[in-house]
Protein backbone atom coordinates (compact mmCIF):
# COMPACT_ATOMS: atom_id res chain seq x y z
CA UNK A 1 0.00 0.00 0.00
CA UNK A 2 1.43 3.52 -1.27
CA UNK A 3 1.70 5.77 1.74
CA UNK A 4 1.89 9.71 1.17
CA UNK A 5 2.17 12.26 3.49
CA UNK A 6 1.95 16.02 3.21
CA UNK A 7 2.62 19.20 4.77
CA UNK A 8 3.58 18.88 8.41
CA UNK A 9 2.72 15.62 8.18
CA UNK A 10 5.54 14.77 5.44
CA UNK A 11 8.15 17.19 7.77
CA UNK A 12 7.62 15.42 11.01
CA UNK A 13 7.40 11.58 9.56
CA UNK A 14 10.55 13.03 7.07
CA UNK A 15 9.21 11.30 4.18
CA UNK A 16 7.28 12.28 1.26
CA UNK A 17 5.74 8.81 0.97
CA UNK A 18 6.87 5.18 0.80
CA UNK A 19 5.53 1.54 0.62
CA UNK A 20 3.93 0.02 3.77
CA UNK A 21 3.17 -3.63 4.11
CA UNK A 22 0.19 -4.40 6.11
CA UNK A 23 -3.18 -6.14 7.05
CA UNK A 24 -4.48 -3.29 8.93
CA UNK A 25 -8.50 -3.06 8.67
CA UNK A 26 -8.98 0.73 8.94
CA UNK A 27 -7.05 3.41 8.83
CA UNK A 28 -7.14 4.41 12.63
CA UNK A 29 -5.07 0.50 12.91
CA UNK A 30 -2.90 2.00 9.96
CA UNK A 31 -1.88 4.37 12.30
CA UNK A 32 -1.56 2.31 15.38
CA UNK A 33 0.97 0.13 13.35
CA UNK A 34 3.07 2.81 12.29
CA UNK A 35 3.07 4.82 15.67
CA UNK A 36 4.27 1.20 17.24
CA UNK A 37 7.33 1.76 14.75
CA UNK A 38 8.78 5.30 15.48
CA UNK A 39 8.85 8.08 17.78
CA UNK A 40 8.28 10.14 14.17
CA UNK A 41 5.24 8.79 13.28
CA UNK A 42 3.81 8.58 16.80
CA UNK A 43 4.67 12.72 16.69
CA UNK A 44 2.78 12.98 13.49
CA UNK A 45 -0.27 11.18 14.35
CA UNK A 46 -0.60 12.44 18.36
CA UNK A 47 -3.85 14.09 17.34
CA UNK A 48 -5.58 12.83 14.21
CA UNK A 49 -8.26 15.77 14.68
CA UNK A 50 -5.66 17.87 13.64
CA UNK A 51 -5.65 15.56 10.71
CA UNK A 52 -7.31 14.36 7.54
CA UNK A 53 -6.92 11.39 5.55
CA UNK A 54 -8.16 10.27 2.36
CA UNK A 55 -8.16 7.17 0.55
CA UNK A 56 -7.21 6.84 -3.25
CA UNK A 57 -7.35 10.61 -3.09
CA UNK A 58 -11.17 10.76 -2.23
CA UNK A 59 -11.39 11.99 1.41
CA UNK A 60 -12.28 9.67 4.18
CA UNK A 61 -12.70 8.94 8.05
CA UNK A 62 -10.38 7.22 9.93
CA UNK A 63 -12.64 4.50 10.50
CA UNK A 64 -12.81 3.71 7.50
CA UNK A 65 -11.70 0.13 6.00
CA UNK A 66 -8.98 -0.36 4.03
CA UNK A 67 -9.61 -3.49 2.06
CA UNK A 68 -8.88 -2.65 -1.99
CA UNK A 69 -7.22 0.47 -1.08
CA UNK A 70 -4.11 1.55 -3.31
CA UNK A 71 -2.97 4.98 -1.69
CA UNK A 72 -4.02 6.18 1.29
CA UNK A 73 -2.90 9.96 1.99
CA UNK A 74 -2.30 12.20 5.41
CA UNK A 75 -2.20 15.64 5.71
CA UNK A 76 -3.43 18.98 7.65
CA UNK A 77 -6.69 20.07 7.00
CA UNK A 78 -6.46 21.86 3.58
CA UNK A 79 -6.01 25.62 2.98
CA UNK A 80 -6.64 26.39 -0.27
CA UNK A 81 -7.96 29.21 -2.62
CA UNK B 1 -15.62 24.11 -17.28
CA UNK B 2 -11.92 24.98 -16.99
CA UNK B 3 -9.55 23.54 -14.29
CA UNK B 4 -6.02 23.94 -14.66
CA UNK B 5 -3.49 23.36 -11.89
CA UNK B 6 -0.23 24.86 -12.30
CA UNK B 7 3.11 25.73 -10.84
CA UNK B 8 3.65 28.90 -13.62
CA UNK B 9 2.25 32.20 -13.18
CA UNK B 10 -0.92 33.57 -15.24
CA UNK B 11 -2.56 36.40 -16.09
CA UNK B 12 -5.69 37.00 -14.35
CA UNK B 13 -6.85 40.01 -16.81
CA UNK B 14 -6.04 37.76 -19.78
CA UNK B 15 -8.26 35.19 -18.31
CA UNK B 16 -11.19 37.33 -17.85
CA UNK B 17 -10.93 38.90 -21.42
CA UNK B 18 -10.79 35.36 -22.96
CA UNK B 19 -13.87 33.44 -20.14
CA UNK B 20 -16.81 33.53 -22.03
CA UNK B 21 -15.59 35.48 -25.29
CA UNK B 22 -17.64 36.23 -27.47
CA UNK B 23 -21.01 34.60 -25.72
CA UNK B 24 -24.14 36.88 -25.91
CA UNK B 25 -26.83 34.76 -23.78
CA UNK B 26 -24.77 35.55 -20.33
CA UNK B 27 -25.22 38.72 -19.01
CA UNK B 28 -22.52 38.18 -15.70
CA UNK B 29 -19.41 37.46 -15.10
CA UNK B 30 -18.08 37.39 -11.56
CA UNK B 31 -14.30 36.54 -10.83
CA UNK B 32 -11.88 36.15 -7.71
CA UNK B 33 -8.76 36.49 -7.65
CA UNK B 34 -7.09 35.60 -4.77
CA UNK B 35 -3.67 36.85 -3.94
CA UNK B 36 -0.47 36.52 -1.40
CA UNK B 37 -0.63 38.11 1.30
CA UNK B 38 2.02 39.49 3.35
CA UNK B 39 -0.17 39.81 6.97
CA UNK B 40 3.44 41.48 8.86
CA UNK B 41 5.19 43.06 5.89
CA UNK B 42 7.98 40.00 6.09
CA UNK B 43 6.80 37.74 4.61
CA UNK B 44 9.23 36.88 2.08
CA UNK B 45 7.70 33.81 -0.14
CA UNK B 46 4.71 31.36 0.18
CA UNK B 47 5.22 28.28 -0.66
CA UNK B 48 2.04 25.83 -2.19
CA UNK B 49 2.10 22.11 -1.94
CA UNK B 50 -0.60 20.28 -3.30
CA UNK B 51 -1.85 16.46 -3.70
CA UNK B 52 -1.58 15.99 -7.39
CA UNK B 53 -3.92 13.97 -9.22
CA UNK B 54 -6.38 14.17 -6.20
CA UNK B 55 -6.17 18.33 -6.24
CA UNK B 56 -7.48 18.57 -10.10
CA UNK B 57 -10.35 15.54 -9.11
CA UNK B 58 -11.31 17.68 -6.12
CA UNK B 59 -11.58 21.16 -7.96
CA UNK B 60 -13.64 19.55 -10.98
CA UNK B 61 -16.17 17.69 -8.87
CA UNK B 62 -16.48 21.27 -7.08
CA UNK B 63 -16.65 22.96 -10.90
CA UNK B 64 -19.29 20.17 -11.47
CA UNK B 65 -21.37 20.47 -8.41
CA UNK B 66 -21.50 24.71 -9.14
CA UNK B 67 -22.40 23.81 -12.51
CA UNK B 68 -25.30 21.45 -11.07
CA UNK B 69 -26.42 23.49 -8.75
CA UNK B 70 -26.35 27.20 -10.46
CA UNK B 71 -27.55 28.00 -14.34
CA UNK B 72 -23.85 28.81 -15.22
CA UNK B 73 -22.98 29.13 -18.97
CA UNK B 74 -18.83 28.05 -18.11
CA UNK B 75 -16.78 28.09 -15.02
CA UNK B 76 -12.79 28.68 -15.02
CA UNK B 77 -10.56 27.41 -12.10
CA UNK B 78 -6.99 28.48 -12.40
CA UNK B 79 -5.01 26.90 -8.97
CA UNK B 80 -1.31 27.78 -8.74
CA UNK B 81 1.24 25.58 -6.56
CA UNK B 82 5.14 25.76 -5.67
CA UNK B 83 6.57 29.39 -4.77
CA UNK B 84 4.72 32.43 -4.79
CA UNK B 85 6.32 36.10 -4.16
CA UNK B 86 3.98 38.53 -1.97
CA UNK B 87 1.68 40.29 -3.77
CA UNK B 88 1.24 37.45 -6.78
CA UNK B 89 -1.90 35.60 -7.51
CA UNK B 90 -2.36 32.57 -6.15
CA UNK B 91 -5.69 31.26 -7.66
CA UNK B 92 -8.56 32.62 -9.42
CA UNK B 93 -12.64 31.24 -10.09
CA UNK B 94 -14.72 32.29 -12.71
CA UNK B 95 -18.33 31.93 -13.21
CA UNK B 96 -20.40 33.29 -16.26
CA UNK B 97 -24.55 32.87 -16.09
CA UNK B 98 -27.54 34.87 -17.52
CA UNK B 99 -28.35 36.49 -14.00
CA UNK B 100 -26.06 38.22 -11.49
CA UNK B 101 -27.02 36.51 -8.54
CA UNK B 102 -26.08 32.73 -9.75
CA UNK B 103 -22.88 33.95 -10.70
CA UNK B 104 -22.19 35.45 -7.35
CA UNK B 105 -23.73 32.48 -5.54
CA UNK B 106 -21.46 30.15 -7.26
CA UNK B 107 -18.46 32.03 -7.08
CA UNK B 108 -18.69 32.23 -4.04
CA UNK B 109 -19.52 28.78 -3.32
CA UNK B 110 -16.48 27.34 -5.40
CA UNK B 111 -14.30 29.67 -2.92
CA UNK B 112 -15.36 28.07 -0.06
CA UNK B 113 -14.99 24.42 -1.32
CA UNK B 114 -11.57 25.25 -2.78
CA UNK B 115 -10.74 26.83 0.69
CA UNK B 116 -11.56 24.04 2.76
CA UNK B 117 -11.74 20.71 0.05
CA UNK B 118 -9.17 20.94 -2.20
CA UNK B 119 -5.46 19.62 -1.17
CA UNK B 120 -3.48 22.50 -1.40
CA UNK B 121 -1.49 23.44 2.04
CA UNK B 122 0.47 26.85 2.44
CA UNK B 123 3.68 27.90 3.97
CA UNK B 124 4.51 31.31 4.95
CA UNK B 125 8.71 31.91 4.77
CA UNK B 126 9.35 34.69 7.02
CA UNK B 127 13.18 36.13 8.17
CA UNK B 128 12.22 34.36 11.43
CA UNK B 129 11.11 30.76 9.63
CA UNK B 130 8.89 29.01 8.35
CA UNK B 131 5.15 28.36 9.11
CA UNK B 132 2.30 26.17 7.54
CA UNK B 133 -1.09 28.45 7.46
CA UNK B 134 -3.56 27.08 9.76
CA UNK B 135 -7.19 26.39 8.70
CA UNK B 136 -9.77 28.25 10.25
CA UNK B 137 -12.65 27.07 11.84
CA UNK B 138 -14.81 30.21 10.15
CA UNK B 139 -13.46 28.45 6.46
CA UNK B 140 -15.12 24.96 7.23
CA UNK B 141 -18.05 26.42 9.20
CA UNK B 142 -18.67 28.26 5.78
CA UNK B 143 -19.27 25.35 3.87
CA UNK B 144 -22.45 24.98 5.96
CA UNK B 145 -23.59 27.88 3.96
CA UNK B 146 -24.38 25.92 0.78
CA UNK C 1 -11.56 54.68 -5.37
CA UNK C 2 -12.45 54.80 -8.92
CA UNK C 3 -15.87 55.90 -10.61
CA UNK C 4 -16.45 56.20 -14.40
CA UNK C 5 -19.35 57.00 -16.68
CA UNK C 6 -18.08 56.69 -20.21
CA UNK C 7 -19.43 56.16 -23.72
CA UNK C 8 -16.20 54.66 -24.94
CA UNK C 9 -15.46 50.91 -24.38
CA UNK C 10 -12.98 49.33 -21.74
CA UNK C 11 -11.66 46.15 -21.58
CA UNK C 12 -12.56 44.40 -18.34
CA UNK C 13 -9.34 42.30 -18.32
CA UNK C 14 -6.94 45.44 -18.45
CA UNK C 15 -8.78 46.82 -15.61
CA UNK C 16 -8.54 44.01 -13.23
CA UNK C 17 -5.04 43.56 -13.99
CA UNK C 18 -4.26 47.50 -13.14
CA UNK C 19 -6.42 47.24 -10.43
CA UNK C 20 -4.59 46.95 -6.38
CA UNK C 21 -1.97 46.13 -8.57
CA UNK C 22 1.44 45.53 -6.59
CA UNK C 23 -0.64 45.60 -3.11
CA UNK C 24 0.97 42.95 -1.35
CA UNK C 25 -1.93 43.50 1.88
CA UNK C 26 -4.89 42.10 0.27
CA UNK C 27 -6.01 38.92 -0.18
CA UNK C 28 -8.68 38.93 -2.70
CA UNK C 29 -9.93 40.66 -5.40
CA UNK C 30 -13.59 40.26 -6.93
CA UNK C 31 -14.99 41.79 -10.13
CA UNK C 32 -18.54 41.84 -11.78
CA UNK C 33 -18.55 42.21 -15.36
CA UNK C 34 -22.05 43.10 -16.89
CA UNK C 35 -22.38 42.02 -20.23
CA UNK C 36 -25.42 42.72 -23.10
CA UNK C 37 -27.70 39.70 -22.86
CA UNK C 38 -29.53 38.60 -26.12
CA UNK C 39 -32.13 36.89 -24.19
CA UNK C 40 -34.32 35.78 -27.49
CA UNK C 41 -31.30 36.31 -30.20
CA UNK C 42 -33.03 39.00 -31.89
CA UNK C 43 -31.13 41.79 -30.42
CA UNK C 44 -29.34 44.38 -33.04
CA UNK C 45 -28.13 46.89 -30.12
CA UNK C 46 -28.87 48.23 -26.47
CA UNK C 47 -29.13 51.56 -25.74
CA UNK C 48 -28.32 53.05 -22.22
CA UNK C 49 -29.25 56.49 -21.41
CA UNK C 50 -28.06 57.92 -17.91
CA UNK C 51 -28.22 61.32 -16.02
CA UNK C 52 -25.24 63.40 -16.50
CA UNK C 53 -24.37 64.68 -12.97
CA UNK C 54 -26.39 62.26 -10.87
CA UNK C 55 -24.94 59.21 -12.45
CA UNK C 56 -21.54 59.87 -11.40
CA UNK C 57 -22.38 60.99 -7.63
CA UNK C 58 -24.95 58.25 -7.20
CA UNK C 59 -22.49 55.95 -8.29
CA UNK C 60 -19.81 57.62 -5.76
CA UNK C 61 -22.28 57.83 -2.98
CA UNK C 62 -23.09 53.98 -3.19
CA UNK C 63 -19.06 53.21 -3.25
CA UNK C 64 -18.40 55.64 -0.45
CA UNK C 65 -21.02 53.26 1.22
CA UNK C 66 -19.10 50.38 0.70
CA UNK C 67 -16.06 50.93 1.51
CA UNK C 68 -17.61 52.64 4.97
CA UNK C 69 -19.20 49.31 5.85
CA UNK C 70 -16.25 46.88 4.79
CA UNK C 71 -12.95 46.64 4.78
CA UNK C 72 -12.28 47.03 1.28
CA UNK C 73 -8.06 48.78 0.25
CA UNK C 74 -10.15 49.79 -3.23
CA UNK C 75 -13.06 49.99 -5.09
CA UNK C 76 -13.81 50.35 -8.99
CA UNK C 77 -17.37 50.91 -10.52
CA UNK C 78 -17.11 51.77 -14.82
CA UNK C 79 -20.61 51.97 -16.21
CA UNK C 80 -20.81 52.71 -20.32
CA UNK C 81 -23.59 54.73 -21.67
CA UNK C 82 -24.99 54.97 -25.45
CA UNK C 83 -25.25 51.89 -27.62
CA UNK C 84 -23.87 49.04 -27.20
CA UNK C 85 -23.77 45.17 -29.19
CA UNK C 86 -24.49 42.13 -27.95
CA UNK C 87 -22.24 40.53 -26.03
CA UNK C 88 -20.56 43.76 -25.03
CA UNK C 89 -19.58 44.63 -21.36
CA UNK C 90 -22.03 47.14 -20.07
CA UNK C 91 -20.33 48.03 -16.92
CA UNK C 92 -17.85 46.47 -14.03
CA UNK C 93 -17.45 46.76 -10.36
CA UNK C 94 -13.92 45.73 -8.57
CA UNK C 95 -12.97 45.19 -5.09
CA UNK C 96 -10.42 44.43 -3.11
CA UNK C 97 -10.13 43.66 0.49
CA UNK C 98 -7.86 41.26 3.14
CA UNK C 99 -10.49 38.52 3.36
CA UNK C 100 -12.89 36.96 0.73
CA UNK C 101 -15.82 37.47 2.48
CA UNK C 102 -15.88 41.57 2.59
CA UNK C 103 -14.57 41.09 -0.95
CA UNK C 104 -17.33 39.34 -2.36
CA UNK C 105 -20.23 41.15 -0.41
CA UNK C 106 -19.29 44.10 -1.32
CA UNK C 107 -19.33 43.61 -5.01
CA UNK C 108 -22.73 41.92 -4.48
CA UNK C 109 -23.55 44.99 -2.29
CA UNK C 110 -22.59 47.43 -4.82
CA UNK C 111 -24.27 46.00 -8.04
CA UNK C 112 -27.41 45.15 -6.04
CA UNK C 113 -27.26 49.16 -5.59
CA UNK C 114 -26.41 50.32 -8.67
CA UNK C 115 -29.08 48.27 -10.31
CA UNK C 116 -32.07 50.41 -8.81
CA UNK C 117 -30.54 53.20 -7.71
CA UNK C 118 -27.81 54.76 -10.52
CA UNK C 119 -29.80 56.68 -13.13
CA UNK C 120 -29.44 54.51 -16.00
CA UNK C 121 -31.91 53.21 -18.79
CA UNK C 122 -31.73 50.70 -20.85
CA UNK C 123 -33.91 50.14 -24.51
CA UNK C 124 -33.40 46.79 -26.34
CA UNK C 125 -33.54 47.03 -30.06
CA UNK C 126 -34.37 44.31 -32.08
CA UNK C 127 -36.02 43.68 -35.87
CA UNK C 128 -39.52 44.25 -34.36
CA UNK C 129 -38.67 47.54 -32.64
CA UNK C 130 -38.14 49.31 -29.51
CA UNK C 131 -38.63 48.31 -26.19
CA UNK C 132 -37.29 49.94 -23.08
CA UNK C 133 -36.21 47.39 -20.42
CA UNK C 134 -38.58 47.29 -17.14
CA UNK C 135 -37.15 47.43 -13.96
CA UNK C 136 -37.57 43.78 -11.91
CA UNK C 137 -39.70 43.84 -8.37
CA UNK C 138 -36.73 41.10 -7.63
CA UNK C 139 -34.33 44.19 -8.18
CA UNK C 140 -35.78 46.37 -5.92
CA UNK C 141 -36.43 43.42 -3.46
CA UNK C 142 -33.00 42.46 -3.27
CA UNK C 143 -31.60 46.02 -1.47
CA UNK C 144 -33.66 44.73 1.76
CA UNK C 145 -30.52 42.34 1.94
CA UNK C 146 -28.24 45.14 2.87
CA UNK D 1 -37.06 75.58 -12.59
CA UNK D 2 -35.37 73.18 -14.54
CA UNK D 3 -37.38 70.06 -15.66
CA UNK D 4 -35.73 67.09 -17.19
CA UNK D 5 -37.45 63.66 -18.79
CA UNK D 6 -35.44 60.57 -19.10
CA UNK D 7 -36.72 56.90 -20.92
CA UNK D 8 -40.12 56.67 -21.58
CA UNK D 9 -41.19 59.79 -19.91
CA UNK D 10 -38.97 61.25 -22.09
CA UNK D 11 -40.55 60.29 -24.99
CA UNK D 12 -44.26 60.53 -24.43
CA UNK D 13 -43.73 64.08 -23.34
CA UNK D 14 -41.47 64.65 -26.37
CA UNK D 15 -38.72 66.74 -25.16
CA UNK D 16 -35.82 66.23 -22.95
CA UNK D 17 -35.98 69.04 -20.76
CA UNK D 18 -37.74 72.69 -20.46
CA UNK D 19 -37.95 75.32 -18.15
CA UNK D 20 -41.06 75.44 -16.14
CA UNK D 21 -42.32 78.96 -14.39
CA UNK D 22 -44.37 77.67 -11.34
CA UNK D 23 -45.33 78.10 -7.85
CA UNK D 24 -46.35 74.74 -6.97
CA UNK D 25 -45.54 73.69 -3.56
CA UNK D 26 -44.63 70.07 -4.12
CA UNK D 27 -43.48 67.35 -6.81
CA UNK D 28 -47.04 66.26 -6.90
CA UNK D 29 -48.26 69.95 -7.31
CA UNK D 30 -46.15 70.49 -10.02
CA UNK D 31 -47.40 66.87 -11.92
CA UNK D 32 -50.91 68.21 -11.57
CA UNK D 33 -49.79 71.85 -13.28
CA UNK D 34 -48.19 69.61 -15.74
CA UNK D 35 -50.71 67.45 -16.60
CA UNK D 36 -53.35 70.25 -16.98
CA UNK D 37 -51.01 71.90 -19.76
CA UNK D 38 -51.32 69.05 -22.47
CA UNK D 39 -52.37 65.30 -22.78
CA UNK D 40 -48.88 64.64 -23.34
CA UNK D 41 -48.28 64.89 -19.53
CA UNK D 42 -51.31 63.55 -18.67
CA UNK D 43 -49.42 60.59 -20.20
CA UNK D 44 -46.35 60.51 -19.05
CA UNK D 45 -47.64 60.91 -15.83
CA UNK D 46 -50.75 58.58 -15.50
CA UNK D 47 -49.58 56.48 -12.99
CA UNK D 48 -46.88 58.05 -10.70
CA UNK D 49 -46.24 54.50 -9.32
CA UNK D 50 -44.19 53.72 -12.01
CA UNK D 51 -42.01 56.77 -11.76
CA UNK D 52 -39.48 58.28 -10.03
CA UNK D 53 -38.73 61.57 -9.27
CA UNK D 54 -34.73 63.43 -8.56
CA UNK D 55 -34.70 67.01 -6.77
CA UNK D 56 -31.35 68.29 -7.60
CA UNK D 57 -29.96 64.94 -8.64
CA UNK D 58 -31.11 63.10 -5.03
CA UNK D 59 -34.04 60.82 -5.71
CA UNK D 60 -36.91 62.15 -3.32
CA UNK D 61 -40.76 61.61 -2.59
CA UNK D 62 -43.54 63.04 -4.49
CA UNK D 63 -44.82 64.97 -1.94
CA UNK D 64 -41.46 67.27 -1.33
CA UNK D 65 -41.51 70.80 -0.85
CA UNK D 66 -40.31 72.52 -4.25
CA UNK D 67 -38.69 75.52 -2.44
CA UNK D 68 -35.37 76.27 -3.36
CA UNK D 69 -35.02 73.26 -5.67
CA UNK D 70 -33.87 74.25 -9.24
CA UNK D 71 -33.84 70.75 -11.03
CA UNK D 72 -36.73 68.22 -11.14
CA UNK D 73 -36.37 64.87 -13.01
CA UNK D 74 -38.72 62.10 -13.81
CA UNK D 75 -37.80 59.13 -15.12
CA UNK D 76 -38.69 55.59 -14.68
CA UNK D 77 -37.59 53.16 -12.06
CA UNK D 78 -33.78 52.46 -12.79
CA UNK D 79 -31.86 49.94 -14.57
CA UNK D 80 -28.32 50.06 -14.20
CA UNK D 81 -25.90 47.20 -13.68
Amino acid sequence: MNVIYFAWVRERIGLPQETVQTDAATVNDLIAELCAREDRYAAAFADTSALRVALDQELSSFDAPLAGVREVAFFPPMTGG
Amino acid sequence: MTVRVQAEPFDAGAELDAFAQGRTDIGAVVSFTGVVRDTKGDLQEMLIEHYPGMTESAISKIATEAVQRWDLADVLVIHRYGPLAPGAPIMMVATASAHRAAAFEAADFLMDYLKSRAPFWKKEITGDGATWVAAKDADEDALKRW
